[in-house]
């Protein structure tokens, strides 16, 4: 069953007029990408720094609008729900971010930002908190606590506690392991791999880093300067790139 | 060459890096492995005696024969670009936005060597070639901004070389580059390094850069060089747990991705997070994530041994 | 970059536009009638009449602006009441006053702020750079106006070396000269007390970065590194806050002129303020927002000129 | 909690005690300020006129206490009016954008033509000079400088994962700019009304001073001091005190700005 549908997703950002004539230029960020994610399915998206991997994250989110495309998730059309129906709606896809210190508010009590989402959808707290928090491997205590009093992974691990504590379907990880070391980013991965299994999650995977991506991923999109290069079955994609560039980030995560 | 024996280093938080002993000689190209927190920087800018002014060090540190542990900035200079030169993490902001880069790279030379204008610009366009910048009178005439930064990264190399250095420090070179141009610029510094005779310490948390591109590797743990080798012996047979645990956390992208359930399989990890500068033992600074433990292992100071470094009480040596 | 300075002089222009409005319908919209407040509340109906023709006060709003606005592109700012010469005769002769005390305020500002702040910041937490801080946080609480009082007390009154104010005139050129001395050192020492501080931090700032470490790694001396390296790219910022400072120097300079007695056009705004000028004050309003106007327009000129990563995006 | 900086404990002693001073004269000064005494005038500092008297034989002390009840509610009023006002644009800039953001930026460009003194000047031409033009006068250019804090900050705290995290769950501009984006900038909008404070000390000195703010028979350092000027012959010491009492007024609040930014400025904890 399909729960994400993305077709022909384009986004240019203007870039500031050098000339009084003339067209304003723009960068383009991503142009014209379609993919579909089925439930409970992880579709990985490769792509080094400025290949609009991020972009992509964003239009899904619904964050901004794109110049030309769609998204529909769950057969609605994101980008064109009323500002209210969004909201309604995003309980059921959330997202995890990169960098584990920027992405919980450091003056709030970790129990406070994981109720977060419940409040905006105005249900009841209850256990929901101390679950979640226990479910990704800290302790019901720690929502008493402020971010600082964490290491990077355990952040990483709160931060994921509230992406899956209104139960949604669809979970985007921009980079989210990028920012921790080897050591801890193999916890994190699995982590994700038993929660994907428990609940059923549907996952967009975004990484620069090819290794990372297998260990996660069943389906494939290679992005380059806001182009798809290949896309398609992860395996047939990992065992016989059909681009050189596909290639030679294989390289670069290759085993030592 | 370069010789440390013993240097540690120790912040009020706490000790930062533990008798660490090394050699390097001239056309050695070791590989410095860690992740944050190892104290693998602060190892490199030991070298450069560029350790931050709050920093106490002890032990040896032996360049060319002198001891320079306790030498002040000026005993530093004339070494630094002649005999040891550094090269960064961020092209970008390692370089000075407002001048161009030709005049960046001629600056020591014409400090250094008295060059007068014309010669130091004949001297960077060498360099710049030498580093595989193409059309290199033009890049001169650049600002770093509008280079990429591949670009900015050979730019750096260049400058690095100028003063034609015994050892080159590279602190985590390839880290905010793309990976084709990481892996060019990686192979740029061995082929630099084999054609020159001049020394290299790629310090990196990438495994497979250093693979690709050392003979020789320390793997750093908590301010301990823990396990040190040949680099294909290191990373082919690790002996110490904690380079076990490192080369096992990384995912295979050739591996089976599922195991006979159809289930996904997990990756080997190790438990616990890298602990604070603080939080440090007094003994194994790996204890309490080791799969081997013993109990006195948190409190006893483990001796290096074998023909291959190791640090580690538990695991026997072996070559 | 052509695009750049265009898209800055069109703003340039559009804002003194602005200011020109503000400053009118300030002067002629707020409740107030102009002519009571010239004559005074006993005045008679008749009087004031009679003003209101005189001041043109009659016609509509938005006609009076445009009259003066067209007079002040033209230089005809109308008539003082109080003087009964063209507004333009009142600046012409104080005009010179007034940018002599600007330009050598800033000047001798400029020098203290640049060599202070940056021998501050090579001498980070040590104690040259631990006095620079305290002397300039003193020199920020200082008001320009008392410190000025001091001057004349220790100077003038005391030592006798130079006069308490007043100014005879450009005919005695030594005596002008010394007229001149007290008032821009109490300029300068408040200004650059401000200038000085941004100068070191912005300093720091830039020693902070990665790029003082590769030229620190490229064997270069710390004097080099501070006056080739890290100076120019601290300027940015500082040419930043000497932009802003234009307007607290506009507001110094009428402060200072005022202590001082020295005829300039902030002595001009007090005596029309009291003679009820409104014509003059509104002039000279405009005259000083247009300088700080200006001051700000070339200043974001001058960012092409010392940062070339500018030119290539804008 | 490490070690207050010096800075941050001199300010806290110098606001302190020009508060205390100010709060005192609500209830009691040594002599009544305003009480003319001509036989007495010029007097030396004695027992019973701690710093002696004026011209019209007023007490300075007293004067002085009073100046200092003008100077911080001069500087409370204004900072809190302009400062609000400057807030509440800063976040309607950073939380909508667009169109708005760039009208609010514009005109906060536009009122810098203005510095506090010119403003004063425009509405004493008008109205007459009154200490409550001075005060609308610092007012109003402390609007654009919180607008221009608040929204500098607060776009900072917009970019920012938990921000999107929170967007993510569905929370609208309005709850995020409470719950995350104000309490986060709170500290930068405390430390800069703390300077800004200083700052209005000073303007107001000065535009009294100048005759545009407390008009007599009110006390106010500023006009103290121009009284004294005519008189610098005669009894320079008046002309000591009130300037004194400015520096330490401003110096306090200078200080204590600064001290607060050394304990909220992340950048530098970071460095200890």
């Amino acid at each position: 069953m399909t729960l994400l549908r993305a077709e022909g997703l384009t986004r240019h950002y203007p870039l500031p007029r050098t000339r009084v004539l003339g067209p304003r230029p723009r960068l383009t960020a991503i142009e014209d990408a379609s993919f579909t994610i089925s439930a409970g399915e992880t579709l990985g998206v490769v792509g080094e720094s400025g290949s609009g991997k991020s972009t992509l994250a964003r239009l899904v989110m619904a964050f901004e609008k794109p110049d030309a495309g769609s998204v529909a998730f769950d057969g609605k059309d994101l980008h064109s729900l009323s500002r209210p129906d969004l909201r309604r709606l995003r309980p059921e896809f959330q997202m995890i971010f990169q960098d584990p210190y920027g992405s919980l508010d450091p003056r709030r009590r970790v129990g406070w930002s994981l109720g977060e989402p419940l409040r905006a959808m105005g249900t009841d707290e209850g256990r929901k908190i101390a679950d979640s928090l226990v479910q990704v491997g800290l302790h019901a205590e720690d929502a008493t606590k402020f971010p600082h009093e964490f290491s990077g992974g355990q952040r990483q691990r709160i931060a994921i506690a509230r992406a899956i504590i209104t139960r949604p379907q669809l979970l985007v990880a921009d980079e989210a392991v990028s920012a921790l070391d080897v050591s801890v980013r193999a916890q994190i991965l699995n982590l994700l791999m038993d929660l994907q299994e428990e609940l059923g999650l549907a996952m967009l995977f975004i990484s620069h880093d090819m290794a990372v991506v297998a260990a996660l991923c069943d389906t494939l999109m290679v992005l380059k300067s806001g182009n798809v290069l290949e896309q398609g079955n992860a395996a047939a994609i990992l065992n016989a790139p059909q681009h050189e560039y596909t290639q030679s980030l294989l390289t670069a995560a290759g085993t030592p | 060459m370069i010789e440390l024996d013993t240097l540690s280093v120790t912040f009020a938080a706490g000790s930062a890096l533990r008798d660490i002993s090394l050699k390097i000689a001239p056309g050695d190209r070791l590989g410095i492995v860690g992740e944050s927190g190892s104290g693998k920087s602060l190892l490199a800018s030991c070298l450069m005696g560029m350790a931050p002014d709050a920093a106490t060090l002890s032990g040896t540190l032996t360049i060319d024969g002198v001891d320079m542990s306790d030498a002040d900035e000026e005993t530093w200079r004339p070494l630094r670009a002649r005999r040891v030169a550094m090269i960064f993490q961020e092209p970008m902001s390692a370089l000075n936005p407002l001048r161009r880069v030709g005049d960046t790279v001629a600056e020591p030379l014409r400090l250094h060597f008295g060059l007068s204008r014309d010669e130091a610009a004949k001297r960077v366009a060498e360099l710049f070639a030498e580093v595989d910048l193409p059309n290199p009178e033009r890049r001169a005439r650049m600002f770093p901004h509008e280079l990429s930064g591949g670009q900015r990264q050979r730019v750096l190399i260049a400058l690095a070389l100028a003063c034609d250095p015994a050892l080159l420090i590279a602190d985590e070179p390839t880290t905010a580059l793309d990976a084709n141009v990481a892996l060019q610029v990686t192979d740029l510094l061995v082929d630099l390094s084999e054609k020159r005779g001049m020394a290299l310490v790629l310090i990196s948390h990438d495994l497979a850069s250093v693979a690709r591109s050392t003979e020789r590797v320390a793997v750093m743990y908590g301010g301990d060089i823990v396990e040190r080798g040949g680099t294909d012996d290191v990373l082919h047979a690790p002996q110490h747990p904690y380079t076990q645990g490192l080369l096992a956390a990384r995912p295979d992208p050739q591996a089976a991705l599922r195991d006979e359930q159809g289930k996904r399989k997990r990756l080997p990890t190790i438990p616990g997070n890298v602990p604070p500068l603080s939080g440090l033992a007094q003994g194994c600074r790996f204890a309490g994530r080791c799969a081997l433990e013993r109990p006195d292992c948190a409190t006893a100071r483990p001796v290096p041994h074998g023909p291959r470094m190791l640090l580690c009480p538990v695991v026997e040596g072996a070559a | 970059m052509t695009y750049f300075i265009l898209r800055r002089t069109l703003g340039f222009i559009g804002t003194l536009f602005a200011v020109s409005i503000v400053v009118f319908a300030t002067m002629n919209i707020l409740p107030g009638d102009p002519a009571m407040s010239i004559l005074g509340l006993e005045a008679t109906e008749d009087a004031l009449a009679a003003l209101r023709e005189d001041l043109g006060l009659n016609a509509p709003v938005h006609i009076r602006y445009v009259e003066w606005i067209t007079g002040a592109f033209v230089g005809d700012f109308g008539t003082s009441h109080s003087f009964r010469v063209p507004v333009s005769e009142l600046i012409g002769e104080r005009l010179g006053m007034t940018i002599s005390l600007a330009v050598a305020g800033m000047l001798l500002t400029l020098v203290l702020a640049l060599s202070l702040g940056i021998f501050a910041a090579s001498k980070h937490r040590q104690i040259g750079d631990w006095g620079v801080m305290f002397l300039s946080q003193l020199g920020i609480a200082v008001p320009a106006f008392w410190l000025s009082i001091l001057l004349v007390l220790l100077f003038a009154v005391k030592l006798r070396w130079l006069p308490p104010g007043g100014f005879a005139g450009w005919d005695d050129p030594v005596a002008a000269m010394r007229s001149l001395i007290l008032p821009t050192v109490a300029l300068a020492l408040v200004q650059s007390s401000v200038l000085a501080r941004v100068t070191r931090s912005s300093a720091l700032e830039v020693m902070r970065q990665d790029f003082t470490r590769t030229a620190r790694a490229s064997g270069l001396s710390q004097r080099r590194i501070l006056w080739r390296h890290v100076l120019p790219n601290a300027l940015v910022p500082i040419v930043t806050i000497v932009g802003m400072q234009f307007a607290a120097l506009v507001t110094g300079t009428i402060v200072i002129e005022n202590v001082f007695y020295l005829p300039g056009l902030g002595r001009l705004i007090f005596q029309s303020i009291s003679n009820r000028d409104l014509p003059t004050v509104q002039a000279l309003v405009m005259l000083f927002a247009a300088i700080v106007v200006t001051a700000n327009f070339i200043v974001d000129l001058l960012y092409v000129v010392i940062d070339p990563r500018l030119k290539a995006r804008q | 909690m490490t070690r207050l900086p010096a800075n941050f404990l001199l300010g806290a002693v110098l606001v302190s005690l020009m508060v205390g001073l100010a709060a005192l004269s609500l209830v009691w000064t040594p002599h009544d300020p305003t009480a003319l005494d001509i036989r007495n005038k010029f007097a030396d500092p004695s027992m019973t006129n701690w710093l002696g008297t004026d011209k019209l034989g007023r007490d300075v002390v007293s004067q002085l206490m009073l100046g200092a009840r003008n100077s911080m509610t001069v500087a409370l009023v204004a900072v809190l009016m302009g400062g609000s006002i400057g807030v509440v644009l800063g976040l309607l800039a950073a939380g909508i954008g667009g169109w708005v953001e760039d009208l609010v930026m514009r005109l906060a460009d536009l009122s810098f033509a203005f510095p506090a003194l010119l403003f004063a000047i425009m509405l004493a031409a008008v109205f007459g000079p009154s200490l409550s033009n001075a005060v609308f006068a610092i007012a109003f250019i402390n609007i654009p400088i919180f607008a221009r804090v608040t929204r500098a900050s607060a776009n900072q705290i917009w970019t920012r994962d938990y921000v999107m995290a929170a967007r993510a769950a569905g929370m609208g501009t309005f709850a995020i700019s409470r719950d995350h984006i104000l309490p986060n900038i709170a500290a930068a909008i405390i430390v800069q009304a703390t300077i800004e404070f200083a700052v209005a000390i000073l303007a107001e000195a000065a535009l009294s001073y100048l005759g545009l703010g407390a008009q007599p028979p009110a006390a106010s350092w500023g006009r103290m001091l121009s009284e004294a000027q005519t008189l610098m012959y005669l009894a320079p010491e008046l002309a000591i005190y009130p300037g004194l009492c400015i520096v330490a007024a401003v110096l306090g609040f200078g200080l204590l700005g600064d001290g607060l930014r050394d304990i909220t400025d992340p950048r530098l904890v970071r460095e200890r």
